[in-house]
């Protein structure tokens, strides 16, 4: 068992990731956030374990689904509902919405729409932090869907080649928009398909944020040692809500409840509830809600961009 | 939305309906054509462009992919070469910059390469994305890049009949189509005959005749300069107004005619202007028209395409802009008009799916 | 051991391609070959050895590297020879020269200059082979370069898939023009690779002309009677001369003439000559001698394509 | 080749000699910056652009890639991001179309996207290839592509002076920046200044003065242009030659005032002309000038580059057609002269290597 301060930090995290995506459920009728958002509920448990392994001067890449991975690696909060808002107070100033989120303070260097792109893009961020002995490891997540892509082999291939210190993080949770894995691939074989390149790589059933958080942390121990080179973990997972906006989607026929109950029931978040003191909870909960309430009204209250701010940020 | 047809009992149809219509019944027609693409079997079915197919023609005919952009564009040829026809959807043109490879350096150049050996007949559907926070990689508009290269048809059709016309075509066509469609353009409705047709390649559109200005507008710009076109009005302003449909081919010949009578163009593309669309209008008229005429372009601001909406609306043109360029064109510049409406009624209305 | 005819089949098929190649590289100083040549002299076995088990209906797809392909599967050779001097009679009418071989009605799908291309778009015929019931098994060509490009995993995931038609003939002669395959990927374990994609694969060692063409004669067979899907074959082999061009390339320093030595001592064509009676190999010598000559003097005496013709086939 | 400089003791230097001392020079300066792509440290060193860099800098600053170029842009673009200056270089520009994703997707968005926080400083080296037989896949000029989208730069110098300013210029530069070379000015020489120097984004040269048309030349062209402008003295044609240098930002203030002054605007692509650079200035020009100016381009043939000599030499413009092209612009279309020279010796004398 992990010791009580990092089951409180992974319960917080996971909190605050839940806490905010269902308030922006909540109040996406009100048409106030105007950007497609990629709900990760559900699906807490990996950004938290895999960022509570890391240092602040670590770096992380991930995708249009990319709310926790921000905020478990560190990114205000502040900007980011600021940001799903279109404010200038946003994390991208408001050009960049819910896909394209980035605090390169806390190490989130950004997220992208184009599937497999952040791939490339981490191989090139651990690429430079090796050549210039920065000692940064880097972590990109990506989905299931991703793997299918040819920049994937060849981000797989080169980073084995050079050895790079990065971790992929592979959230497979079953679908591609609404498209299950073996429509996509002949096995159910990501694992085995990276270690051919010479990546360690692991599966992690269960949307486990104990199992997570220990199994990435010795994987990034081992890259932060310069024992080994890149790992990739294959995280289990599941994603509760509709591949792209507030609410679910049982209605369309292409996945049952019943699929999803398993899930369901093992929340992560109740399972370290229980496992952490009552009034430690208590506090915990209330931290987190009167920061999301502050976020929220921190990006109502923030002005939209100037239209200057249109032809600003083209060229640097 | 004119269109040549004026039978008194008109059949609506939307356009991803008009989509769908073509692509069943050149299904029908043809046992070879394949609809294939990320998600043209899934519930959402491409805004309903593909609804059903699967059922109908089975899953060899009609099948989701793996994102795997590149490889399945040059999937598609290699099928197309061997007698299939191929049409291959993307729900935004985004994701086509993965297969420019496979679309450039093969499916426009094999038929030449090969000394007219190996026709290439696929048709690349793809959607432009706008509103809602579509943002920097879901709203681009590459149709110039297309439209660039020998070898590559390019049909941008801005209503559901010249939709299915120019759909029909592209699929009995033996050479790679870019059939571009826009997401705003899916709530529009026109008659659209059941029988199947085809809209020639290289035709313009004259969407409405004018004496003072040409306004060419492509794609969902088509619509914004229909609209800005019936604002002019209440200024005498006369605007002739012209869809091309066609990029590549284009219908040179249309233009230089209404320009010669107007002596003014503008273009409005639904695009950057730098080597775009309009660049091409602008710079085939000044070539070849003997006494001078005003030329001017509008198109997407010369940045990323910015999330947040307020941004977002400064970077597309709309009727209301049109309206103001054109009547400055024919008015002067100290002409200070702004129609009260702004138009772009589709862009504030959007909230999705995406 | 294979059958007499076979074997002289597989001679009569090597020597030509040597011997158009060797002539290309004679007569390449008096520049009327005005195209870049990647000659396939030392790699003649793999297409000799994988052609030989194709029906004519088959279907091949190759690289600029492609003249022995294209000769072995069938291809006219008159229009080959009359492609590289850029004349009309060429089979691609001389637009497209050496890289570009094309000739359809012997089942050669096409060869291009872009590395990777032709491996999707050969998957692309098997799955028009196989949604048409068409029976005819589809092969392509490749480098080991061309492994490391996005649409070789993109291919190889499809063709596994849909369980196409399809053979994957990988030659591997250790460089990418002058990179070793170790210097572009972690480990030479390429049929590994493929495997995990659920691509039967298999190495064959030593350029061994008879080891070809039984294996891949297996693999078309199983392919033809529906028993098994996706092959590939990584064939071992070795390019004699420079990567493009007539000559030679020690002076390069990348490789060494002892590094070449083995191959050229078990030079498959010598070694199926000693298993051939004298007199049939004096009479396929000189045909193939008299069928090479007609070939050039064919080319030599072909006319130049009218100017118009720049404008011919753009669109068809 | 005209450069600002008038040493008397002039260094003299060839294209690859000038970007490799850029590169070496850079490289020096800063540590950052690395040099990567198919075969950058094999004994051909890309016609010696890269030759000895590696021994000089290590592998880790200099290293040739796996043949993946979508992946391994993605991998400059994130080695930009963490603080390297990365320098790809495609040993054509055809094979850039693999890495379009990375290229129009990401990197030129990437700063835009991100409100200004993550700039991209990558530099795109790719050559233009021509001349025996190259061919469909080995011969196209996709700068107008690239033109096309905000926040990339592209340069194409057309001789060592300028190749190694605009070089040093681009791996300075916070920006994307593609970098056109053509293979026929490998072997072109002129003055270059042993020390380090940055030309200034945004400046045509004007490599001649002249009164009575202004020819544009981009990248070889620019050479060929040269070349014409020589011929057309024999019939008292005063042309004014621009290279542009740099196209994306492009020097629209020195093209006006040369059309001002001349009242005529040939443009010479190296490239095709539909939506390319040529209809971009033309359409500039165009919506700029109050009184009429007379208005072309050439460029490449709207064909695939076909590989036989023949047919390939009908593809191209060259000094001859350019002239003949300029006089009758400037003499009336009746005016049949026809220069002696063809000019592009360079492309009749190669031989490669490719
Ligand atoms: C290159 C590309 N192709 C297609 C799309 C459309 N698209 C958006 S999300 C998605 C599915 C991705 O699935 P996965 O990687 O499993 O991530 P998940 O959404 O499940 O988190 C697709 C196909 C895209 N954004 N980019
Ligand atoms: C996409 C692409 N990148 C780079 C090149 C340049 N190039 C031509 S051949 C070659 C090496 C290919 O090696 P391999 O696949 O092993 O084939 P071989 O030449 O050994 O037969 C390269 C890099 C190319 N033609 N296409
Ligand atoms: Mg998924
Ligand atoms: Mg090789």
């Amino acid at each position: 068992m992990p010791d009580p301060e990092v089951i409180q930090d992974l319960y917080r995290s996971m909190l605050r990731i839940r806490g905010v995506e269902q308030r922006i459920s909540d109040i996406y009728w009100d048409d106030k956030i105007k950007s497609p958002v990629h709900l990760s509920i559900g699906q807490e448990a990996v950004a938290a374990g895999v960022c509570q392994t890391l240092e602040p001067k670590d770096v992380v890449f991930g995708t249009y689904r990319g709310h926790h991975v921000y905020l478990a690696k560190g990114g205000d909060m502040n900007a980011m509902v600021a940001e799903l808002y279109g404010k200038v107070t946003g994390c991208a100033r408001g050009k960049g919405g819910s896909m394209h989120l980035i605090d390169l303070e806390h190490g989130v260097s950004g997220t992208s729409a184009v599937v497999g792109t952040t791939i490339a893009n981490a191989v090139g961020a651990a690429y430079a932090s090796k050549l210039k002995k920065m000692g940064i490891v880097i972590v990109v997540f990506f989905g299931d869907g991703a793997v299918d892509e040819g920049v994937y082999h060849e981000s797989l291939n080169f980073a084995a080649l050079k050895n790079l210190p990065i971790v992929f993080i592979c959230e497979n949770n079953g679908y591609a928009v609404h498209s299950p894995i073996l429509s996509r691939r002949n096995s159910d074989n990501i694992c085995e398909h990276a270690r051919v390149y010479g990546v360690t790589a692991e599966r992690i059933e269960g949307n486990d944020v104990i199992a997570i958080n220990e199994r990435v942390g010795k994987a990034v121990a081992a890259i932060r040692s310069g024992e080994s080179g890149p790992h990739l973990l294959e995280i289990m997972t599941y994603r509760w809500m509709e591949h792209v906006g507030p609410g679910e989607d049982f209605n369309l026929g292409y996945r049952t409840p019943d699929e999803r109950a398993p899930w369901t029931d093992s929340d992560q978040i109740d399972g370290l509830r229980g496992q952490i003191a009552d009034d430690v909870v208590t506090r915990i909960d209330a931290e987190v809600l009167a920061e999301i309430d502050a976020a929220f009204e921190f990006a109502e209250n923030s002005p939209f961009p100037e239209p200057e701010e249109l032809y600003a940020h083209v060229y640097g | 939305m004119s269109t040549d047809n004026t039978d008194t009992n008109q059949r609506i149809l939307t356009y991803p309906e008009a989509v769908r219509e073509a692509t069943l019944q050149e299904m029908e027609r043809d046992d070879g054509v394949i609809v294939m693409g990320i998600g043209v079997d899934d519930p959402k079915a491409i805004y309903g462009t593909t609804a059903g197919l699967q059922e109908r023609f089975g899953e060899d005919r009609v099948f989701d992919t793996p994102l795997s952009e590149d490889g399945m564009t040059g999937m598609a040829i290699g099928a197309a070469q061997m007698g299939l026809r191929p049409i291959h959807v993307h729900i935004r043109m985004d994701f086509v910059l993965l297969a420019m490879n496979q679309l450039i350096n093969v499916a426009a150049k094999n038929l030449y390469t090969f000394g007219g050996a190996a026709p290439v007949p696929i048709v690349v559907r793809s959607y432009i994305g706008r509103s809602w926070g579509q943002g920097p990689q879901h709203s681009q508009a590459l149709h110039s890049m297309f439209m660039h290269v020998p070898g590559l048809r390019v049909v941008a059709p801005s209503n559901p009949y010249d939709a299915k016309g120019a759909l029909i075509a592209s699929i009995r066509d033996n050479n790679p189509v870019m059939f571009v469609e826009h997401r705003l353009l899916s709530d529009s409705t026109s008659h659209v005959p059941e029988e199947p047709y085809a809209l020639p390649f290289g035709k313009a559109r004259v969407q409405q005749q004018g004496s003072d200005i040409t306004i060419i507008g492509i794609s969902y710009m088509a619509v914004e300069a229909y609209r800005a076109a019936q604002y002019l009005k209440e200024v005498g302003v006369s605007a002739e107004v012209i869809d091309p449909v066609s990029l590549s081919p284009l219908d040179l010949e249309t233009i230089l005619a209404s320009v010669a009578k107007t002596g003014r163009l503008l273009v409005v593309d639904n695009g950057w202007l730098t080597c775009g669309a309009s660049a091409e209008i602008l710079a085939s008229v000044a070539e070849n028209v003997e006494s001078p005429v005003s030329l001017k372009r509008m198109g997407f601001a010369p940045v990323t395409c910015p999330t947040t909406p307020g941004l977002e609306q400064g970077f597309y043109p709309n009727a209301q802009t049109i309206a103001v360029m054109a009547n400055q064109m024919v008015q002067g510049k100290s002409a200070d008009w702004v129609p009260d409406e702004i138009g772009a009624t589709e862009a504030t209305e959007f909230r999705g799916p995406f």
